[in-house]
């Protein structure tokens, strides 16, 4: 696995370059497979002086709406064990505050700058996503499907496949750039919904969203979050995370991006092997920013100390269907009997 | 200790995520633990008051609890590279605090946040403390002192136990107290004390709960007779990453929603939304 | 709401009792809601010496099959973060084998058995029920729809609202022993599942069940259970749980048994406050056994300390909407709308 | 400090989950810390070897790691009412524990499991030990000893800090041992000692990585010259309950799934199936 190349150094340097878009022209190109999530890095600007954001793969932006949104009351956080809760309510600039405010930063960056977007409309996905087409500084997006969608009576996108397909497949028609589509963890049967935004051109999926929480305040007696319910993140979400992203490695070709909970080497490595191409980290970044960085250095050192020349090498090493998309759905929920 | 301390680097450089080292510790308002610990030369000498750090509360073998929790700077002595913050045990990360003895390593964020702003022409200064709310104007009444102003320096608590005892302040500085049971001082509210200061004072800094801020507020605005001193308040809420990425800690002012993390935790009075 | 008696004494004596079935003339009445959930209380006798079993207000038995099961094979546990997964596979010496073996030593007990119930086919979970229902020492059912149904190529029981009532109408018909009906947690919409095992005549619904999680072996490079997949419990999952009670509380007039993560009085308030009237606890016996009557004592020290007369005072309270079923799916769904 | 501790109970009554101290705590075999705390009288002393105990290792403020971590009694101490474990430094939990200081609390359920089984024929003991599976049979030759018997007791390392210093196992006992960087005793694994002994002995006792189990299994079953003495082995499976409700923790048996911590963890290498 290790090349004549590399070997000769004392010390080869692994390849962890990754192209999350291979199909398409435009491609999404990473030098190394660690972004952060959207939601948890804002713009790329706010953790300057903490985390060297160059160094990274790529980072997801906060989600963007069509209209500003001045987002939830508060309180919108809270603690939960080994996770948190958030209610932010997509407060974000609107479409149009945006791309005035941020791709002109980014256009000088060589790190890419991929841009998550949220609407509660099919026809509001593609008018942003074609606002954003050409926008420089703007090198991919990512679609969050985990939104009430206003004509289905506020029934989430991503818990439907035929919505889901249809929200894909407007973004598709509405850009060239690389498309990521973000699958919600509330869906059903994920693999399903994967299915269908793969075959409606999605380049890649990432996964997971939150799952929906609550937390109660005993002593005021409400939900701690004045939205009620709430996001959970964090390393409580992660083994649902690394199921869900074994299972859909199982049933799409296009590139699979994993996150849910992820603090450190050895998660990134367990959804690597489970068939990601690539991570998120998102709760994380707040607890640890410097480990984003270390992150891609100590893959690095893993890479080598286990003489493994590139990444892909272990992507899906556990999953022994991995890609092999004839996985029938009977089989993943046989295997789901657990207690 | 510090992972990332070469002194070349700008204040706000790699460095705002360090390691630092707890060098001492001592018991102070009852229950309450000041903690000094090493950080970067340039961070404690760069370090207003007002400002505060996240530190992470728990050991490296947990992921719980998860979440950095933030503390306002208390003291900063840049000569021997060091923080000191105020820690009063109340939940589940500040309960693991105060246990970490002497030696034991602290991973650290910050310092984040905006600073008390004191107007060059103020002479006197009024600080308004509950509870662990005396850290913050601890610094602040420290810098003014410092800078030759008058202090005056209220502190509420419950009891006598429950009060930062007059050692900790400067000398100058008059220092008056409040307890709800009288065990020291006024008995009643801290805010008890404010109105007859109020007159005197050019400007009014202010630091505890929601309810103190919403007497404090009381009083400032029922003084008629005198220009009305600005007040600042360091306000408290339930942060993520402190560094205005997450948009959970926000405090709604009268130009909208604002990060406390950033534009905080200092605001003006007249900025909240009431 | 303190009455005369109780406060004559110096400490009155806060009321617990709770009737799980108040519509079945077999009724459930427990002497105060805490109760082991299945599959972590073995069958009652195995923490003789550790927990006082007596002074519990009822417990589930492991999930019992038609047939005699040897379970999956090891490992079936591991540990995730604040969480656990388990792959048992439903180890159980069937139907016959149990009903010699366990309901005779429980006849002389003073608290209430709930036999835990697990089928792939309607009929089979009719079959126990029958069987079960004059055994002496039995003194209710609980069924565990989260199982694949063979003749639906194996789709999960508890996913589907048709499925998850035929089950429970088949259970009703068989047996007049009281029917609780366990949800599992992933039903897109766990609120249409409730309605429909409620209309089918359950005279109590518990949950959560756990959520299907994967750990992977980064050293061995495969999944660290056996059965690669298993069920996610304990305070990771908390959050998930008391959001799903709050809105099930919400929907259905029946009784509401909460669980998922409980570790002590402040997560047994928060689920008593979202519309539990009893609550389980599962994975934290393994952790804390002693933490099960401990949390009988000081939910009465905190009834007390609160001057509550009766525990069916703080249930729901955190929930405006409780018992209203009313509340439409879209209104759930919007509040759904988080970060 | 032991929470259940009424001398009038059953020794297997209300009393298996206390709340014990840390009395002592010894460096041994490199980064292993032999750990003592207190325990209910009766327990300590009706604690018999191949038990084990399983310890909550985190902060009461924190929920991970969530299982309890089984440990094998080391030894006993029925007049100072304490208990000893060994330690080795492993993942989060153990790491956790042999940082615990003089006077930590420890949450303690136990002592859970199965015994070795001596018997009462026997006169020469062979034992098995690799790594920290020294504890368990430590405490067997302990009572072996006493009983008048001969032990042999072998120990494999990876090299001479990994083992436990001669002065911890009492006189009578043969101490022989192997690293695998020949750096004390014979170089390679503690399983090629074996055969040298296999025939002099009347019973086996191993502990240790499943690895040296393989191994013993073959050394014994290739001495094809006498009479095979029986093998008992202490297994280590992950456990949550360590009482038999979980059904985590099975061993394969030629009769079925066996729970190791109620039906073992001690089981005749022949009941194994391999
Ligand atoms: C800018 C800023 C500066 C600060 N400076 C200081 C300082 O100088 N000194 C200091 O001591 N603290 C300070 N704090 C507070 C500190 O950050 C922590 O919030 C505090 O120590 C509590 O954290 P914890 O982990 O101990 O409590 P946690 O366990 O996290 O509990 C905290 C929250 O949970 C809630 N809660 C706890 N138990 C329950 C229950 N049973 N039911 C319902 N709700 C519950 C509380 O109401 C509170 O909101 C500051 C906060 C901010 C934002
Ligand atoms: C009956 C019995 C007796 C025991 N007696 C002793 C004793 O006397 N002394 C002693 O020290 N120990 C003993 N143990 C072992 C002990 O209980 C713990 O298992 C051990 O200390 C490790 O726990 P931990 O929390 O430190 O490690 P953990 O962090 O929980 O790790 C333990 C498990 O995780 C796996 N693991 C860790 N890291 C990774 C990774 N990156 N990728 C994949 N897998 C990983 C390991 O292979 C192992 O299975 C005994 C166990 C049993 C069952
Ligand atoms: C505070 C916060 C805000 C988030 N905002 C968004 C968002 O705007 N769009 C989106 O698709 N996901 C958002 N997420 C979800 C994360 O991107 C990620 O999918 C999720 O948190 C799981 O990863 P983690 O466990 O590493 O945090 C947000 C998460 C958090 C914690
Ligand atoms: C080891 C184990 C075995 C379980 N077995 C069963 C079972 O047989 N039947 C069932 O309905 N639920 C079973 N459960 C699920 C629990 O009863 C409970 O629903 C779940 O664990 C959530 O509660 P907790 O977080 O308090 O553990 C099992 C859980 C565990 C951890
Ligand atoms: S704490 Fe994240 S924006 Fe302030
Ligand atoms: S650990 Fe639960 S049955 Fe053995």
């Amino acid at each position: 696995m290790v090349t004549e190349e590399q070997q000769s150094g004392e010390q080869w340097v692994p390849d962890f370059t990754v192209d999350l878009a291979p199909d398409n022209p435009r491609e999404l190109v990473l030098r190394n497979p660690v972004i952060p999530a959207s939601g948890c890095f804002g713009y790329g600007i706010e953790y300057s002086g903490i985390v060297d954001v160059q160094r990274l793969g790529a980072f997801v932006s906060k989600g963007i709406t069509p209209a500003p949104r001045s987002g939830n009351p508060m309180p919108r956080i809270t603690e939960t064990p080994s996770g948190m809760l958030n209610a932010i309510g997509l407060q974000n600039p609107g479409i149009r505050g945006f791309i005035r405010k941020y791709p002109p930063i980014w256009e000088s960056w060589r790190v890419p700058a991929i841009v998550n977007i949220s609407a509660e409309a099919v026809e509001d996905y593609a008018t942003m996503a074609r606002m954003l087409d050409d926008v420089p500084g703007v090198a991919a997006l990512e679609v969050n499907i985990s939104c009430p969608n206003i004509s289905a009576g506020g029934y989430c996108f991503g818990w439907d496949p035929v919505m889901s397909s249809e929200v894909t497949r407007a973004v598709r028609e509405a850009t060239t750039l690389p498309v990521i589509v973000k699958l919600s963890p509330g869906a059903v049967d994920v693999i399903e919904i994967a299915q269908a935004v793969e075959d409606a051109g999605a380049d890649a999926v990432s996964l997971i969203n939150t799952l929906v929480g609550m937390s109660i305040d005993t002593r005021a007696r409400k939900p701690v979050l004045a939205n009620n319910t709430g996001g959970l993140s964090g390393p409580a979400v992660k083994p649902v995370a690394v199921r869900m992203v074994y299972q859909v490695a199982q049933a799409v070709r296009i590139p699979v991006i994993g996150m849910g909970g992820i603090s450190g080497l050895a998660d990134a490595l367990e959804f690597f092997m489970a068939g990601a191409s690539a991570i998120q980290v998102g709760t994380a970044v707040f607890s640890e920013p410097g480990m984003l960085i270390r992150l891609i250095d100590d893959l690095g050192e893993w890479l080598r100390a286990n003489r493994i020349a590139s990444l892909s090498d272990i992507v899906g090493v556990a999953n022994p269907r991995f890609h092999s998309t004839t996985v029938r759905h009977s089989e993943i929920v046989a295997e789901m009997v657990g207690q | 200790m510090t992972e990332l301390a070469s002194p070349t680097q700008h204040p706000t450089g790699w460095s705002r995520e360090f390691i630092g080292e707890i060098t001492a510790t001592e018991p102070v308002m009852g229950d309450s633990v000041l903690v000094t610990f090493t950080s970067p030369p340039q961070l404690a000498a760069s370090c207003r008051a007002g400002q505060f750090v996240e530190l992470l509360c728990r050991t490296p073998q947990s992921s719980d609890p998860l979440l950095r929790r933030p503390f306002s700077v208390y003291a900063t002595n840049p000569a021997r590279q060091e923080l000191t913050i105020l820690v009063r045990p109340f939940g589940r990360g500040s309960a693991w605090l105060v246990e970490q003895p002497v030696g034991a390593i602290l991973d650290v964020l910050g310092p984040l946040g905006n600073t008390f702003t004191v107007a060059p022409k103020s002479k006197n200064l009024l600080m308004v403390a509950g509870g662990v709310g005396a850290a913050p104007l601890l610094m602040l009444a420290n810098e003014a002192v410092a800078k030759g102003m008058n202090v005056t320096y209220l502190l509420g608590a419950m009891n006598a136990g429950g009060l930062l005892a007059p050692g900790h302040l400067p000398g100058e500085v008059e220092y008056i107290v409040a307890t709800i049971d009288g065990s020291a001082g006024r008995q009643g509210f801290v805010t008890d004390l404010v109105s007859e200061y109020v007159q005197w004072a050019d400007q009014v800094f202010a630091c505890g709960p929601e309810p103190m801020f919403r007497s404090l507020r009381r009083e400032v605005l029922a003084n008629r007779f005198a220009a009305k001193p600005t007040v600042q308040m360091s306000v408290e809420r339930t942060m993520a990453c402190g560094v205005g990425a997450c948009l959970g800690c926000m405090v709604e002012t009268r130009r909208g929603m604002r990060t406390s993390c950033v534009e905080g935790p200092v605001f003006e009075m007249d900025e909240l939304a009431w």
